[in-house]
């Protein structure tokens, strides 16, 4: 069981990984989802059967599937990203490498967990946690739903075509800024 | 009843003012402010001595900070005040801007509101809260309706008094700690502060008093904002918002801090007479008619400061008698220093002179508010300057007679001014309105006012005197 | 196999889980400071919700409490909600400024 | 009648009068509103009278509480007055002298428009001046103090288009409030001994005290004295003063206020008498003064200036007196004073206005024979001011020369010297201004009658008055000295131990030498054609003192210049250099704190994302570390 743990982890972390440092984000996407079906594996490990199901659907299923979408729309599978300033980057690997760091002695030193409750192995099949969600959180779940409703408006609007008009960002004489440091 | 009519007339018709813009704006805000008034003498008339509370709600517990308002006898002479002088401030023909007419009235009555807040609170955080909402008002006022380079100078008056501010919100905090989360004026006055503690927090809870009052040396924001201000600014400046800072010092430094008090009460009153000499001789020679008014100002409120640091019956008495007597002061002169500039358009005492010929009642009516300044027997000022004479000899006899040079030094700027303006050889071809209606409809009750609590400060006096005896009675370390 | 589930929440320690959430969190943390290319630091974003989520759902399933999952599945619907938005403001920022470098997005700079 | 009321009575009518005058004073002629002020003072005078009249020296004096004025914590100041000896020969004096006063103004100011002001300035400074004297307490005595300086500015700058006349009249209201500073700090030191400033409470407790503080209270007193009463070094503003209408001269800086400094000394007596370092000072000041002011007056060319610098001088006779201790003959000398001065000064006013308006003794002359009764009484207030025997001025001066001499013949000598200059002065006046023939070109003609009528009334009283006070030398039994034992007890203090044959030689010493005098200003002036003026041509020393010992140049180099330059600098250099800076920085700390920190906001959201990092970390770090 311990080995399988392991293997999963394992995946996760070098899936995660490859979706940070992958060069064409075509390749990312697909470590993501990698690291999404591992992270749904641990759910399985846990026995939250529920959330693992919902896990592939919404975020494999789904959310990746809109990943792919834009990218494919917007034409963006070459790796014609700039690396930023090495400097950045430097900082970004101490700062995630820190924060580790800083995290797991946290819980090396600091904290004792021990269980509330008594152990029940049923907590993340479907009947309990429908139960819960449909007593107790009923009204978060309806209002969930607005919550979708103001992201569809707001995709909607966001997504719509403008009217052309002299953009914001640019200096005038139908320049974008990207243009503009292209030149410079 | 009281205080909530107190709070919401000015309120209320100010946001009816600023949002409705009715045409007949002054009219309006006048009326309010007199029904203001109104209300403040039927409490005053009501009011049997003690200290009464309107209201006493819970609001933001955990900040300390509770809904409490009602006054003691000084909280209702500052209120009466402020119910005084505003119908004054309203009421002033000269300086009223032609645009936004509604915008500026309904200004000027929250400010109102706002002090009334002030003056009732008897929680420090509310107290604070009314304290800088004050600023809001004056600050559009100024940068809306001011003079010259008028963007700069509010700004600055601005930032420096919140500095101020900053340190007060400081020293409220660090009590609110210490009571236990307890904002009431009166848990704060039992609580028992270790005195090395009382030394440094006299100074985060003075500051901000110090800046708005102000005193030497902190008083750099005041000639030039008063000079900049549209008048009605000046007078709301001059006449209540100092006052704030006095009161404070009464209700939050001399209750909370008395031995911070009495280490510090030496330097507090060098500082204020120096301000006061130092603004006294500086009027003398100034060309401007409203800068002399800001300095003389200084120069008053030097010796207010100094005799409300006498920290005893006769000083601190003495220091809020005179506060009312230097608010009805300023008004007067402001408003001359309007008359003037209306009439000969401008504020340069160098291009007067020689008016007294041409304006004869004018300059009987300015030298009747100019008795007031030299602080005349049977005017206010005296009664107040006295018992600020009488308590200050009581600490040190070498600084009475150094605030005593004042009454010297304003008399030789006071009466020099009044030369420069008024007397001389008439002017040729130049003519000149004399007071009218409108001047003595404004100045004679402010004369009125002056001369009458000038023979007859009694019922003035009376309120000032029970809650100071009591407070100086409770002060163990006095 | 429902034995061996149960023993596996019993066996792998708690500890573990809490150790691979926050590398995963700290890995897409650095992504996010790392890349410049906004359709990547979403990524990124999603990859800190769900070390995230597995941590609430290894808690859930430590405590034996349901509501931890509840929790789950409503930041799930957020995240959902949030890409769905965060793409079309991506989708946007292509068509204005014909780029995805989250560098060209300085419009903050005080 | 109710002696209450009339007490409140004697100040309420001339404020009354100020009050209706000041009101009306547009709709008014001068002679409505100089009879109505004059009606008004007469009618205080009656008052006066009848409270005299009802009053029992035996009984000490009454207080007559108006109004509860100050009531703070345990002080207690009513709005009080008393009615006492002394009070009431201040309020004969006032009165009596004012009423005439006034009437003469009608006259006097007959050309003027703005009689109806002048008349109700009058009237006010009447009422402050009644206050001084009635006051029961040291602050109410202040409100009249304070009032007459205020009205004194008013009337000394009257004519108001003309600047020096504003000059003087500030002049003259600055010095006054440097000596109310002692005043002030004299008061509160009182209050702090005594808790009260009524006089009769602080007389009777003081008694026994004898400290420093009765020291410095009795000299802050004095500096009060030496502004109102113009002594030395308070003095320069008195001459500058006669810028005024004559009247007011008469009546404000001759008869009246600048006795205020002689009353409050005699009222506060008993203070006095604890402090004899302070009676020595009194004593030398006066002396000082009495003899500069008198040598300033030898050569004066302006017939106001000339009696200004009389009465500085007679001033410090008076306060010899105070210095010496004798009290009554102090109030003695202010009575007589103020009758002869008055005289003098409304017959120089006489003589300016049959002139029309000239005021120089060189272009006049000869006046003998177009104003008679003008000269007549001047000619009394001459010799009646000169101490000519059996004139209201020889008593009242030989009291004062004879306590003198008891003290010390040194003292004697220099108060005689003063004396000569006097008589010679003055002789040199009455010669200059009626011998002679006449210099200027103007048409003389005689006051009308409302002029004269108080001249010959002032007349009579400057012969007669000194049997106010005849002494036992004279077969009198010094009735004045004995009324105001009652209400001064340092008068009981006083004791003259001369033998009489010692009197009779002083008073002979100086008669004699007073007529010597009077032959040599006879010799000198009275036929003169034309006067040598040129002071260049002067020597040194004589020509220090024509120019008034320069005290005013030196006064304006060492006080009015470097306020000036004080003032303009503190401003310039302190305010705007130093201060405004300062708070500048207030500002531009703010700013530039704001500067930093805007730099941190660089728009690149990885590095707003790193920042968040860090702070994460931080806060952890802190919480572990804590724990």
């Amino acid at each position: 069981m311990l080995a399988l743990f392991y293997i999963l982890a394992a995946l996760s972390v070098v899936s995660a990984l490859i979706v940070v440092s992958a060069r064409n984000p075509i390749n990312s996407v697909i470590a993501l989802v990698v690291c999404f079906l591992s992270i749904a594996g641990h759910y399985i490990l846990l026995n939250a059967q529920f959330l693992a199901m919902v896990h592939v659907i919404v975020y494999t299923g789904a959310i990746m599937v809109l990943f792919l979408f834009v990218i494919m729309l917007l034409n963006l599978n070459t790796a014609t990203e700039p690396m930023k300033s090495l400097g950045m980057r430097v900082a970004a690997v101490t700062g995630g490498g820190l924060l580790f760091i800083t995290l797991a002695a946290a819980i090396r030193h600091g904290v004792t967990i021990s269980a509330t409750n008594d152990f029940d192995p049923g907590v993340g099949l479907v009947k309990t946690v429908g139960h819960v969600l449909f007593t107790e959180f009923l009204l978060p779940f309806e209002v969930s739903s607005v919550l979708f409703l103001s992201a569809i408006v707001g995709v909607v609007m966001l997504a719509k075509k403008e009217t052309p008009s002299p953009h914001p960002l640019s200096d005038g004489e139908g320049l974008t800024p990207a243009e503009l440091e292209r030149r410079r | 009843m009281i205080a909530a009519l107190l709070l919401l007339i000015p309120f209320l018709t100010a946001l009816l003012l600023v949002t409705m813009r009715p045409t007949q704006a002054r009219p309006i805000a006048l009326v309010a402010s007199l029904a203001s008034l109104a209300v403040v003498l039927f409490a005053w008339i009501s009011y049997t001595g003690g200290t009464v509370i309107h209201y006493d709600y819970d609001w933001v517990n955990a900040w300390g900070l509770r809904f409490v308002v009602g006054y003691d006898g000084v909280g209702l002479l500052m209120v009466i005040l402020t119910a005084v002088v505003f119908p004054f401030i309203i009421g002033a023909g000269y300086g009223q801007p032609e645009d936004r007419p509604a915008l500026f009235n309904g200004l000027l009555l929250f400010t109102q509101s706002f002090l009334y807040l002030v003056f009732l609170a008897q929680n420090a955080l509310l107290f604070y809260i009314g304290y800088e909402l004050t600023l809001i008002p004056v600050f559009f006022l100024l940068l809306f309706w001011g003079g010259a380079d008028r963007r700069a100078i509010t700004v600055r008056f601005f930032i420096y008094t919140l500095v101020g501010g900053l340190s007060l919100l400081f020293g409220i905090v660090y009590l609110l700690i210490q009571s236990g989360g307890n904002g009431d004026f009166t848990a704060l006055a039992n609580l028992s502060i270790p005195t090395s503690t009382q030394l440094w927090l006299f100074w985060a809870l003075f500051l901000a008093f110090a800046i708005k009052l102000p005193i030497f040396p902190f008083h750099s924001w005041q000639p030039e904002t008063y000079y900049m201000a549209p008048i009605q600014g000046t007078m709301v400046l001059g006449a209540v918002m100092l006052k704030m800072g006095l009161y404070g010092v009464y209700k939050l430094v001399f209750p909370i801090v008395p031995a911070g008090v009495e280490h510090w009460q030496t330097t507090v009153i060098v500082l204020a007479l120096i301000g006061a000499v130092y603004g006294g001789v500086i009027a003398f020679r100034q060309s401007d008619f409203k800068r002399l008014v800001a300095f003389s100002s200084l120069s008053h409120v030097g010796v207010l400061c100094a005799g409300l640091f006498a920290w005893n019956t006769y000083g601190i008495s003495g220091s809020f008698y005179q506060a009312f007597a230097h608010a009805i002061l300023v008004l007067g002169m402001l408003y001359l220093v309007g008359a003037m500039q209306e009439r000969t358009g401008t504020t340069d005492m160098g291009a007067m002179g020689g008016l007294k010929g041409h304006a004869p009642r004018l300059a009987a009516l300015f030298l009747l508010v100019l008795v007031n300044a030299v602080a005349l027997p049977l005017t206010q000022s005296f009664v107040g300057e006295w018992l600020m004479f009488a308590g200050l000899w009581q600490v040190n006899g070498w600084l009475t007679l150094f605030a005593l040079t004042t009454i010297v030094i304003g008399a030789i700027y006071m009466l020099y001014a009044y030369q420069r303006v008024m007397l001389g050889p008439d002017r040729a071809n130049v003519t000149l309105q004399d007071a009218g209606m409108r001047d003595h409809l404004y100045l004679v009750p402010l004369i009125a006012v002056t001369l009458i609590l000038g023979v007859y400060p009694g019922p003035i006096l009376e309120l000032v005197d029970a809650p100071v005896q009591q407070l100086l009675s409770s002060l163990s370390v006095h | 196999m429902e034995e061996g589930i149960i023993t596996a929440i019993r066996i792998v320690p708690l500890e573990h889980y809490i150790l691979l959430s926050f590398l995963l969190f700290s890995i897409g943390a650095a992504g996010v400071v790392f890349r410049r290319n906004t359709i990547i630091i979403l990524m990124c974003l999603e990859l800190m919700f769900n070390s995230v989520n597995l941590l609430l759902t290894a808690f859930s399933a430590h405590h034996s409490d349901p509501r931890a999952q509840v929790f789950v599945f409503f930041i799930m619907l957020v995240a959902a909600a949030e890409v769905t938005v965060g793409l079309s403001i991506l989708v946007m920022m292509k068509r204005n400024v014909d780029s995805v470098d989250v560098n060209q997005l300085n419009r903050l700079k005080g | 009648m109710n002696q209450d009321l009339l007490a409140a009575l004697v100040p309420a009518l001339p404020l009354m009068g100020a009050i209706i005058l000041a009101s009306l004073r547009r709709k008014l002629s001068t002679n409505a509103a100089g009879g109505l002020a004059t009606a008004l003072m007469a009618g205080a005078f009656v008052c006066s009278i009848l409270l005299f009249m009802g009053f029992d020296a035996t009984t000490g004096g009454r207080t007559v509480k108006l109004l509860d004025w100050i009531h703070v914590g345990s002080m207690e100041i009513p709005l009080a007055l008393r009615i006492d000896a002394l009070s009431l020969t201040m309020m004969l004096i006032v009165t009596g002298i004012g009423s005439l006063i006034h009437l003469y103004s009608i006259g006097y100011m007959h050309e003027d428009e703005r009689a109806p002001t002048f008349f109700a300035q009058l009237n006010l400074f009447s009422f402050a001046m009644l206050m001084l004297v009635m006051g029961s307490n040291f602050l109410i005595t202040f409100i009249g103090w304070e009032g007459v300086g205020l009205c004194s500015y008013l009337l000394i700058g009257f004519w108001y288009k003309t600047p020096e006349y504003n000059y003087a009249a500030r002049k003259a209201f600055v010095m006054n409030r440097i000596g109310d500073v002692g005043m002030v700090l004299a008061m509160v030191l009182l209050f702090q001994r005594f808790g009260t400033l009524e006089y009769a409470t602080i007389m009777d407790a003081a008694t026994g005290f004898n400290d420093p503080m009765m020291i410095a209270a009795t000299l802050f007193l004095f500096i009060g004295a030496t502004g109102k009463s113009a002594q030395i070094p308070l003095f320069t503003w008195l001459p500058d003063a006669m810028a005024g209408p004559t009247p007011v001269s008469a009546l404000i800086h001759a008869a009246t206020m600048v006795t205020a400094g002689i009353f409050l000394t005699v009222r506060s007596s008993v203070l006095f008498e604890l402090a004899p370092f302070t009676q020595d000072i009194i004593l030398w000041i006066g002396t000082a003064t009495a003899l500069i002011a008198a040598s300033i007056g030898l050569f004066q060319n302006d017939i106001k200036k000339v009696l200004a610098y009389s009465t500085v001088s007679q001033l410090g006779y008076m306060f010899v007196a105070l210095g010496l201790g004798s009290y009554s003959a102090a109030m003695f000398h202010v009575t007589t004073h103020a009758f002869f001065k008055a005289l003098l000064f409304l017959g120089a006013g006489s003589v300016i206005h049959a002139l029309g308006g000239e005021q120089d003794i060189r272009k006049m002359g000869g006046l003998k024979g177009h104003i008679k009764i003008t000269f007549l009484t001047f000619f009394i207030g001459t010799i009646a001011i000169s101490g000519l025997p059996l004139m209201s001025g020889f008593f009242s001066k030989d009291l004062i020369m004879a306590f003198a001499f008891d003290r010390s013949p040194v003292l004697f000598a220099l108060l005689l010297i003063g004396a000569l200059m006097t008589t010679f002065y003055m002789f040199r006046l009455l010669f200059l201004v009626f011998y002679g023939k006449y210099r200027g070109n103007a048409h003389p003609h005689e006051s009308p009658l409302s002029m004269t009528l108080p001249l010959m009334v002032l007349a009579v009283l400057s012969v007669v008055g000194g049997l106010l006070n005849l002494p036992h030398l004279f077969g009198g039994h010094e009735a004045m000295k004995h009324f105001l034992m009652s209400a001064a007890d340092g008068i009981s203090n006083e004791s003259l131990e001369l033998s009489h044959v010692t009197e009779w030689t002083l008073m002979g010493i100086t008669t004699a030498l007073v007529a010597v005098m009077i032959y040599i200003a006879y010799g000198r002036f009275a036929q003169k054609a034309t006067l040598e003026g040129n002071e260049a041509d002067m020597p040194f020393f004589k020509r220090l003192i024509a120019q008034r010992w320069r005290v005013d140049e030196l006064y304006r180099a060492l006080f009015e210049k470097p306020y000036a330059w004080l003032s303009t600098n503190l401003f310039s250099i302190a305010e705007q250099k130093v201060m405004v800076p300062i708070m500048n920085g207030v500002g531009a700390a703010a700013n530039s704190l704001g500067d930093g920190f805007r730099r941190l906001q660089t728009g690149y959201v990885s590095f707003h994302m790193l920042a968040m990092l860090a702070g994460l970390i931080l806060f952890l770090v802190i919480t572990l570390m804590s724990n």
